[in-house]
């Protein structure tokens, strides 16, 4: 699936939703699910700053795809980091670059997200966009 | 008890309101309190009519508004009884109050080797700017260590005096937890010793009578905008003896008597620590704020929210996942807690969500959640306008939460 | 030019009042300038609304007012053409801008023998601080001359330039005089000398339009206040290069990233230079002021400025026992003067009864007033809400007062 | 005269101006009057802070009074300050400190002038007041 349709999945999935606490439930479902990290980057090197907790960020890229694994220590944080990875995550790094994440708004993540929330979310965003350019530029200097 | 909570909530604006659908219940007054309707008013006739300049101006409307400004200072002077106008200093809070003190008080003051003592469960204004000082002056920061309860320990703390410390500086009411601190005891021990003592009192000041003479401190401070005023306005009260002493902090117009390129001379008490346009309209603003808080009358205050207090821990008590922190004999505002392992911000998040600002997170005060092994807790923080029925609104959001969460 | 002065008089409820019986004539707008009633009921709506602390708060309150105070940090950013928000720092007003300024870079650059260019027509805010931190860091302020107009002389200014020279801080307009300074030229200059240039901002981003980008200063800085916001607001903006570099001038919380009691890591920019709960609704109303401006258009006010200042200067001109300063090509704002063998004090006393606001004294700038040989003068500072009627009634009053003292 | 006979005598003059412009003239009239201090006391040590105009201030004993000289480069201050000096200069030291200077409210000076002014007018007051103290307690240790 492309990050388009993979984004359609998630505004279909929230589209059932009537009311926040539906929402939120979905989002502590998403909050309990893997992929959770390695124990080894939960370390200040792959700690995402600008949120009230703590979020781990690491990627990796097989074939030709970042793979994203995160954890954070509030559950409600870990679901939309979890979100995030599954429309981000095993996909190109020029795809990943070249998406603007319309989903984001489309669910209401961002008008019910806090700004210092959506300052994580902006910035978890941040740092998936900032892998993908590394592993972007180390396969242009390999050719 | 001449009481009525339900006028006072009418007295502000702000507690009017619905937040997704529901009645706002603002239990974040620690962070800032609402304003009676008399301060926004306040500023309003002080925008559409006397607003200028204060000081050396000579038109009238200047004089207006230096009457006014200077009339607040003897409103601030009369309410924590300081002997003169010349020992209330304008900033604009208490983190500036507080750098004030550290920088102007420590640069002169501290040598190497020299000691100040805070303590455990300060606010991080009443860290950092000491402990850049020291740092600075080769100077040493001490702590007076905490039970698990936020109850510092008067014993560790005549332990860490010595004839190197130059200055105390503890709070009044920890922000974090709520504890009420032995500051006359600490002031008395300190002054044995003939050591100053700076009392941060930003939550102090709300929830207590405060009289300087009376505590004795050397310096004490806090913010307009926790107390009812406007925001951008801090009061920094400084024993006289002191003040003189101390070089000037922020320099410009204002503070000053005359300027060459080569020299210049200071003007006097209060001013030397005054430069810049003040906050005019903020400071006439909390001279209303000031005049509203005499009018309901702070006795009064006290024992409503002391009694609105022990109701929401009694409440919070028979919960039996919560951990509630600050299990103080003297405990004042603010009612720090945690649901047993859900982390703070799922539990703020939800809470929020049922119209209810609590605060969540750290609260300023990183030492004493490291000490707590927390990274955070949910914090109430009330007001005289708070009422039960909100705290039970409290009980119901908190219940929910358990049952997402647990 | 769609510029209809009557309209814009009835935007600012204090234009609209008597003094002494008699229409209020407001020109004492370098001090500081009244506000439009959009600015006024921004500060209501905010205390009325969602007031509340900003950052790190999950509740909706804190929510709102946190977006609210960023977009304002937006919205500067775009007025200044600044690159990004991290080189927008809140302060208290320009003097804590400077302050801020000369303490953290000064203290982090200059070593003993180093050397600081300021003029000759600063205002006390841009010498003072200077002062202070060359004095604690060995260092040495040098004064660009100026001529009998306030016209700043830059062939000295070149021969003042050394590779001791660490920093150049000069205002744009002069608040004592009017005159505005070549800064574009200064900046030059000392970029060709890899020195930063400072401007203090205050009279100019009243009176032009200010590109940051396109001026390619280092800083800048002016208070809102002064710029038709709330007061106890200031800008600063830096270049992050060197905002970077420099370490946090006050400290508290916000600030912080982390705090134990032994070490404290910073924030990022802006936020390392801001510490403290900020002046919320005072930003916020400074927004207002700002979208304010940019509706009724900066280049539509500078030219119907420039006009009334022609007019009042043609005027003034007439009445030959005026002396008037600062005769230079270019000037706004501001016309500065006295009337012969009698004290601006008497005069202004005078004038006052007319109902008409100007100021009269040193301007916070002495050393200039030193140059001209006076202890002051009268100072009639316009906005684009004064009137050529205005003016006239200017005239007479300055007719009374050559009456009765000549 | 006693103080409380000039002060009478003050009020009663002031009372007879309708409005502020007359009362000004008047004190410019003041201000133009004797007694001028000796130049000699133009000195820093002489000055009054706190007005925004210079004003010195000088005095002496004889007989057993205070007299007070004063100078200022602002008509105005000058008036007032000679008034003050009408009403206090030539009494003794006990008599100065006593009185209360009702008529300064009286005559609307306080009214009519700045804080900025008042301030000064207060800083002289309490400069002659000052004098007096320190000629009345070197009398009482001659005794
Ligand atoms: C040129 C100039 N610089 C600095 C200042 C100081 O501004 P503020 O008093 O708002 O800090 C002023 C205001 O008088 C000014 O005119
Ligand atoms: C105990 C204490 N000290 C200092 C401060 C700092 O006050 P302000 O942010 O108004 O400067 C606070 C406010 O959070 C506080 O609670």
């Amino acid at each position: 699936m492309t990050i388009t349709e993979k984004e359609h999945q998630v505004i279909e999935e929230f589209s059932l939703f009537d009311d926040w606490m539906d929402k939120y439930n979905y989002l502590i479902e998403m909050g309990k699910t893997t992929p959770i990290i390695d124990e080894k980057f939960k370390t200040e090197q792959y700690l995402i700053s600008g949120c009230q907790s703590r979020v781990w960020l690491s990627a990796e890229m097989a074939d030709g795809k970042v793979i994203f694994k995160a954890d954070s220590d509030a559950v409600i944080t870990k679901g939309i980091v979890n979100l995030l990875i599954r429309v981000l995550s095993n996909q190109t790094p020029e795809d990943i670059l070249a998406t603007d994440m319309e989903f984001v708004d489309k669910i209401g993540l961002k008008e019910h997200l806090s700004p210092t929330r959506s300052n994580g979310l902006t910035s978890m965003i941040k740092q998936m966009k900032l892998y993908a350019l590394v592993y972007k530029t180390k396969k242009e200097q390999q050719n | 008890m001449n009481f009525d909570v339900e006028k006072i909530r009418k007295d502000f604006p702000a507690l009017n309101q619905e937040v997704y659908g529901k009645p706002l219940v603002y239990f974040d007054n620690a962070a800032t309190s609402q304003k009676p309707r008399v301060v926004i008013d306040t500023l309003v006739s002080y925008y559409s009519g006397i607003n200028s300049n204060v000081h050396r101006g000579v038109h009238y409307l200047s004089q207006q508004a230096t009457e006014a400004f200077e009339q607040t200072r003897d409103l601030i002077r009369d309410y924590i009884h300081a002997k003169s106008n010349s020992e209330i200093i304008i900033t604009k809070g208490a983190t500036d109050s507080i750098n004030l003190v550290a920088n102007s008080f420590g640069r002169h003051f501290f040598k190497p080797g020299d000691e100040v003592i805070i303590s455990a469960t300060e606010h991080h204004a009443n860290i950092v700017p000491w402990q850049v000082i020291c740092k600075d002056t080769g100077s040493k920061l001490k702590v007076i260590p905490t039970d698990e309860n936020g109850n510092l320990n008067l014993d560790s703390f005549k332990g860490l005096i010595s004839h190197k410390t130059k200055i105390i500086s503890v709070g009044h009411i920890s922000n974090a937890l709520g504890v009420v601190n032995p500051i006359r005891e600490i002031i008395r021990i300190a002054h044995q010793n003939n050591i100053p003592v700076m009392i941060d009192g930003a939550q102090g000041i709300v929830h207590r009578e405060v009289d300087v003479q009376e505590l004795d401190c050397d310096f004490y401070c806090f913010s307009s905008h926790k107390f009812y005023g406007p925001m951008g306005v801090g009061i920094l009260y400084g024993r006289e003896k002191f003040l003189e002493q101390m070089p000037p902090y922020q320099t410009g117009g204002e503070m000053i008597k005359s300027v060459t390129f080569e020299n210049t001379t200071f003007n006097e008490l209060p001013f030397k620590f005054e430069t810049g346009t003040p906050n005019v309209a903020g400071v006439i603003g909390f001279g209303a704020a000031l005049e509203y808080i005499k009018k309901i009358g702070m006795p009064d205050i006290i024992s409503y929210e002391d009694d609105l207090l022990k109701y929401a821990l009694k409440k919070l008590n028979n919960l039996d996942y919560l951990q509630i922190y600050g299990n103080s004999q003297e405990r004042a505002g603010v009612i720090s807690f945690n649901l047993k392992d859900i982390h703070p911000y799922d539990a703020g998040t939800i809470i929020d969500k049922f119209g209810i600002a609590v605060r969540t997170g750290n609260h300023c005060a990183q030492p004493v959640m490291d000490f707590l092994g927390t990274t955070g807790t949910i914090r109430a923080s009330m007001a005289f306008y708070n009422t039960r029925e909100e705290v039970d609104r409290l009980l119901v959001a908190i219940e929910k939460v358990k049952e997402m969460f647990g």
